[in-house]
């Protein structure tokens, strides 16, 4: 009796178990049978990179060139202004921060990461835009604004894993080097940092993933342009705001070229995952 | 000298990052704080009091149907991964590989996917349980990360000595390693329940809109984050949205202190 | 109505430090969009050759995806320019006279004003007791009245008077237009004072987004702000609630005051990108 | 000394950590109600074959085994047997003091518990019971509710041994048991296993020469996944007959 | 032997963590150009104490001192000290090698490459004098280019005296610089230490005392944080002045 108990307990496990790779799944076959026929149909090449975005003409165009290229654009933008800040804020916290303001400051990382992002596009709505506006001129909807914000979201990923990166680095490194009269910075710099490499790059690849999948700020701030930006003043769209801006009320082929579109998203997340696996597994080498 | 250059430049990130946090804050209390007024937590939300209780109740009942759904299969899974499973066992791969992956599929996947499948396809319509549904395959990774976690650092002795005194596999789990295993998942689910709250792109093609407290499963709503997007994007209220993200940001900040004090509590060993 | 006296296209003397040389910045809708939609037919923006539709909003345009965005936008840049529902117009943004005719209520009930579209209603097989109760409710004389109210223009002025029916509950679901969004919710609000048992779920997603709601049945009605497409409406039965314009709107430190039909399309399909080019 | 029984038998035990093979055939029996003690130097299998008489070694998916070993005459590797009667027979004790984060009481309740006792009063008694037997009720009779973890090591050690006591084992194995604690910790629990001895049969390994030689009355010497040599603990201390064990106990190695 | 000159003088040294007092009022003064050797059970402060020979106890934050070290006549613990050039002139060879995780020759570069020499000839010369002088260059110089955790840990920790000497230290702190090591290696790092004696004033810490009976020319033994008794090497393991000496050196405690 009690060994049947534990055999029924087991199979609830597994099945738990399973669940995700079921839910997984389903996304991937509903995402992509809804979205790589029409890709098909519509000519993979022409679909990826068509330049024209043009859903409600006659016939219509559906090329997500311009997206992808702004997708890459805003995600490098917040790369530039979230991994240097980021990574220095991570060293400030592992090196610099006295015990008693770590005791705040930790927490203040983790509440970071946990304001929601409609919270962020709409600051960054109402401080970004004028201010960027008012000094850089423009619109205020642009690459440079998304950059920003998105290099402010991505901080708090960025930060706490970079963090336990130079934390995990033996201590004995830094020992040596301050013991060959290297200052405090440069042996962070020169030992620490070089040996938390693959850690630090793993939060890197998880901070450009949050960027790439970005919507709901972005979405406030970008213009959304269907074109290919020519200044970082000038409007953008991402993949993530074109299917949020469109899917309301596309049907037919043109809803299916947003799900197609999603795919395509889809596939740069799965290529960042991978990349971020294979230096995890480094790491943990 | 360039260590003085160098420390300047480590100092002002901070100053940056933790300035920017404190800006984002202070700016959405000062402009939020004054608009909370009693209309704004009226029972009933009309297009005249644009009242958020309505999206207060939907919070919760999203975020209570969420945990009641991934809870148990996130820790199962936990269970699964940590206490019965040969590490090398494919399952185990598929399962952390399907976890990894879903932790990186962006909202806006998830709110399509939802609508494919939960809304149109099985036709739940825009509704509390599409919305759930989706909310769970998002917050699952969180909750099965944070229980194989916490059960591996459990450590091997106690559950020796469980298994020294006669006790079986299931009585060992749930009396001896759950519970220390606890402040862990704890905090697991705290994060699950932080990202349903903040939660936009993947609901709104769910959970729908509706201004009013869903009726039922199969009734429409929308959550806080929700009703402050639609706030901001269509209505002609941004002082209520101020007002909204306001409540927002409390709703986080009270979870960040719960994760906090759970934290503390981790690190004191199960004392 | 907040008429001005001046004539014809020209500018306002009182906003002296307005730059005129300055770039104009483009507000469009989105494409689910059906104030987007009507705009476009109407100013010319969409250009029809036989088979094909050419929708030539500038590229460079901002894209918001609800009428306060569009606000938002306009209100925050001295040189916006954008198009909004009448019924939405408030004193955060200056609508402009279109040749000539000041936007208001009188001037688009009496035809003149040349940029109006119907508020459309539609729904596929049949309705639920209580949503063909609140579909009678909307084209009763109170329904009508409270559309006045909002200031748009009723579609049947001699409606008769509502009569109340007996046991009506449950959920009634709307879905669509950001537009008609806000009069709909007033008349549900109106609904429900009399039958207290019904409650309505009202996403306001954009027209298109109503009409497929409509199709599919994941909404009771479907709303629109803009005529449907003979495809769409072939298995609807569709009705138009309302009559609404469109206010083109530009900021309040703006001097414009008026501009020609062709001068909005011209600046929405980029050929003017210079407030010289329409002022003086 | 008379003829003793043996409560245990193992016979050509042979076992495998993957490819490793870390026991080659072994031969022992292990007398009733006598302490028997396993000395050798360090990795030479006493920890692998101290947990294959309870069956630990399940937990290790590597672990195989061949070979019997039997619990009054009956194959404890029998697929029959139910491994969980086999363990509340066969207790253990191990080298980490491993109370669990709960109170005391609860942690001697936890055995009994387990196989079936819900009844208050005789669980009471059974932790009274216990805790006396391990010799650490006077030190904690007024504390029963404090967290196993807050106490000092030595106690903590004593509470596992009242554990194991608590669900009435019959043979109860000890992994280097004070390996871990002070002297005076130490000196007590070897006291203590002293006068368990009339009601146990207790099998103990140790690093600790003089602790195996003043507690057990049977040693078996382990090299390298072999007994070398098993006996009386006065002669294997005084008169070994054989060299390796010599040099061990005379500290030339280990 | 000759009246040494003496390279440091530590006068009346008392150091706390915290509360702590971990060295109480020690004086001592290190030979030029010879080896000394401290030893005494675990805990004693010999640690504690060379650390606080390079200021190494600086990056503890609840350390404090009390007292002066003289170097070269100069108290190291003046406000004004630069302790990087400090550092550089009293370099520190750990317990347990700790090279970078970076080539062999970035390793041994790193210290001059601090000191702002750029030339790679340069460079290259004193990677080459250094790993020479660690009696390891022939065993490495053709994988100059390997990542130093790839090779044994008696090879790292002679890149770590290498990495040591590369900076052209004037006194050399040893740790227990053996105690991770196997036999040979040790020999091996004995062996270069009696070599360096002629050009480096060397401290060491051990915990063997065969290796300090061995190695060095004067032996400072600690109890408790005092120096018990500190003399010539000879001296001290034959005829000690004291009897904690005594009995520390024939191993009835420690
Ligand atoms: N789980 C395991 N997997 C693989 N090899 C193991 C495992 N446990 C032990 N071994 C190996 O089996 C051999 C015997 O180990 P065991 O722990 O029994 O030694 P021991 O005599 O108890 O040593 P010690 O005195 O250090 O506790 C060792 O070589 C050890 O490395
Ligand atoms: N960072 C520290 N904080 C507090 N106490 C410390 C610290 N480092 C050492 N101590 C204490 O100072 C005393 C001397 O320690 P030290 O490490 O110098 O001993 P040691 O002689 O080197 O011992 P061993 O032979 O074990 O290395 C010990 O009681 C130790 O616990
Ligand atoms: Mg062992
Ligand atoms: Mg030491
Ligand atoms: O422009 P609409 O939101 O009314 O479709």
């Amino acid at each position: 009796m009690k060994n049947s108990k534990e055999m029924v307990m087991k199979g609830i496990f597994f099945l738990s178990a399973c669940f995700s790779i079921v839910a997984l799944l389903l996304i991937v076959i509903f995402i992509f049978a809804n979205g790589v026929p029409f890709m098909l149909d519509y000519g993979f090449f022409n679909f990826i990179f068509g330049m024209e975005w043009t859903p409600t003409n006659a016939p219509a165009s559906y090329g997500i060139f311009p997206m992808i290229i702004g997708s890459i654009y805003v995600t490098i933008g917040a790369a530039v202004v979230g991994v240097p800040i980021g990574v220095l804020t991570a060293i400030f916290m592992a090196e610099f921060c006295p015990s008693f303001l770590y005791k705040i400051l930790k927490p203040a990382v983790n509440l970071m990461a946990a304001i929601p992002s409609i919270v962020y596009g709409f600051f960054a709505l109402q401080v970004f835009t004028p201010l960027i506006r008012q000094y850089f001129g423009g619109n205020g909807y642009s690459v440079l604004t998304a950059s920003i914000l998105l290099g402010i979201m991505i901080l708090p990923t960025v930060i706490s894993l970079s963090e336990s990166a130079l934390r995990a680095v033996p201590r004995t490194y830094y020992t040596g080097s301050v013991a060959l009269g290297a200052t405090h910075e440069r042996s962070i710099f020169r030992v620490l940092l070089p040996a938390a490499k693959s850690g630090i790059i793993s939060s890197i690849i998880l901070g450009i993933g949050r960027a790439i999948g970005e919507t709901m700020a972005v979405v406030l701030i970008a213009g959304n342009q269907a074109i290919i930006p020519d200044s970082l003043l000038s409007g953008v769209r991402t993949l993530t705001t074109n299917i949020v801006i469109e899917m309301a009320y596309a049907t037919g082929e043109h809803r299916e070229a947003l799900i197609a579109t999603a795919v395509v998203l889809f596939g740069f997340i799965l290529l960042i995952n991978s990349i971020f696996l294979y230096f995890k597994n480094k790491e943990a080498k | 000298m360039s260590a003085k250059i160098i420390r300047g430049f480590v100092y002002l990130s901070a100053a940056i990052t933790f300035g920017m946090l404190g800006y984002v804050i202070i700016f959405i209390l000062i402009n939020g704080v004054r608009f909370l007024t009693p209309d704004l937590f009226a029972w009933n939300s009309t297009s005249q009091n644009v009242s958020m209780m309505p999206a207060i109740i939907t919070t919760l009942y999203v975020v209570g149907g969420t945990l009641l759904v991934t809870t148990p299969i996130g820790v199962f899974t936990g269970f699964y991964l940590v206490e019965y499973a040969n590490r090398k066992n494919p399952i185990v791969k598929a399962v952390s590989m399907a976890t990894d992956t879903l932790a990186a599929v962006p909202s806006i996947v998830y709110g399509l996917f939802g609508f494919l499948f939960f809304v149109t396809f099985l036709s739940f319509r825009l509704s509390l349980i599409a919305g759930i549904l989706t909310s769970v395959i998002m917050s699952l990774p969180l909750i099965i990360r944070a229980t194989e976690e916490a059960l591996i650092s459990t450590g091997r002795p106690i559950r020796e000595a469980s298994y020294a005194l006669g006790a079986g596999k299931l009585r060992t789990i749930f009396t001896v390693v759950l519970p220390v295993a606890m402040p862990g998942i704890l905090s697991g689910i705290i994060l699950a329940t932080g990202r349903v709250i903040g939660e936009t792109a993947a609901l709104l093609y769910t959970l729908g809109s509706a201004s009013n407290i869903p009726g039922g499963l199969f009734s429409s709503g929308r959550t806080l984050a929700l009703h402050m997007f639609v706030l901001s994007n269509e209505g002609f209220h941004v002082d209520q949205a101020y007002a909204t993200a306001v409540v927002l940001l409390l709703f986080v900040l009270i979870l960040n202190g719960l994760s906090t004090l759970v934290s503390a509590r981790l690190s004191k060993g199960g004392k | 109505d907040g008429g001005s006296d001046s004539e014809g296209t020209g500018t306002d003397e009182a906003s002296g430090d307005f730059d005129t040389s300055g770039t104009i910045t483009v507000v469009a809708r989105d494409t689910a969009s059906g104030t987007r939609g009507a705009f476009n037919e109407i100013t010319g923006v969409l250009v029809e050759d036989g088979d094909t539709e050419t929708d030539n909003t500038a590229q460079s345009a901002i894209i918001q995806s609800g009428t306060q965005g569009v606000i938002t936008a306009v209100s925050e840049d001295i040189n916006g320019i954008g198009y909004i529902s009448l019924g939405s117009l408030n004193d955060t943004v200056k609508g402009v006279m279109i040749d000539d005719v000041e936007p208001t209520h009188d001037t688009v009930a009496d035809g003149t004003y040349p940029i109006a579209r119907p508020f459309n209603m539609a729904y596929g097989e049949d309705l639920t007791p209580q949503a063909q109760e609140f579909w009678d409710f909307i084209f009763s004389a109170e329904g009508q009245a409270l559309v006045e109210e909002e200031g748009y223009i009723p579609v049947e002025p001699d409606a008769a008077a509502y009569e109340e029916a007996e046991g009506i509950e449950g959920t009634i679901s709307l879905a669509g237009s950001t537009s008609v969004e806000p009069v709909a919710t007033v008349i549900s609000e109106a609904f429900t004072e009399i039958y207290p048992d019904v409650t309505f779920e009202i996403s306001a997603t954009g027209s298109s987004a109503g009409v497929t709601a409509a199709q599919d049945a994941t909404a009771d009605i479907g709303m629109a702000s803009r005529e449907l497409s003979e495809e769409e409406a072939a298995s609807l039965t569709v009705e138009a609630i309302a009559n609404d314009g469109i206010a083109v709107v530009v900021n309040n430190d703006n001097p414009l005051e008026g501009l020609t039909l062709d001068q909005v399309r011209q600046i929405f399909v980029g050929e003017i990108t210079n407030w010289d080019d329409v002022m003086e | 000394m008379s003829t003793p029984t043996y409560k245990m038998e193992v016979k050509d035990l042979k076992l495998w950590y993957g490819d490793f093979q870390a026991l080659h055939g072994l031969d022992l029996a292990i007398p009733e109600k006598k302490i028997t003690a396993f000395i050798g130097p360090s990795g030479c299998g006493k920890s692998t074959f101290i947990k294959s008489l309870n069956r630990m070694n399940d937990l290790i998916e590597t672990c195989r085994i061949e070979g019997t070993i039997e619990l009054d005459g009956k194959n404890i590797y029998d697929p029959k047997t139910d491994v969980n009667q086999l363990r509340k027979k066969v207790g253990m004790v191990f080298q980490q003091p491993n109370p669990f984060p709960k109170s005391i009481y609860d942690n001697i309740a936890y055995g009994p518990r387990t196989h079936g006792i819900k009844n208050k009063k005789e669980l009471d008694e059974i932790v009274e019971r216990s805790l006396k037997q391990a010799a650490i009720w006077d030190e904690v009779k007024d504390y029963l509710d404090r967290n196993a973890l807050s106490i000092s090591g030595g106690q903590q050690q004593r509470i596992c041994i009242a554990r194991a006591l608590a669900v009435g084992p019959e043979v109860l194995l000890m992994d280097e048991p004070t390996s871990a604690l002070d002297p005076i910790s130490t000196a007590k629990i070897e006291e203590l296993v002293s006068d368990l001895k009339s009601e146990y049969t207790i099998v103990m390994v140790t690093h600790n020469m003089q602790q195996a030689s003043r507690v057990s009355d049977e040693t078996a010497f382990f090299l390298n996944g072999h007994i070398i040599e098993h006996g009386d603990t006065r002669k294997i201390f005084t008169n070994p007959d054989q060299e390796e064990t010599e040099n061990y106990i005379s500290g030339r190695f280990g």
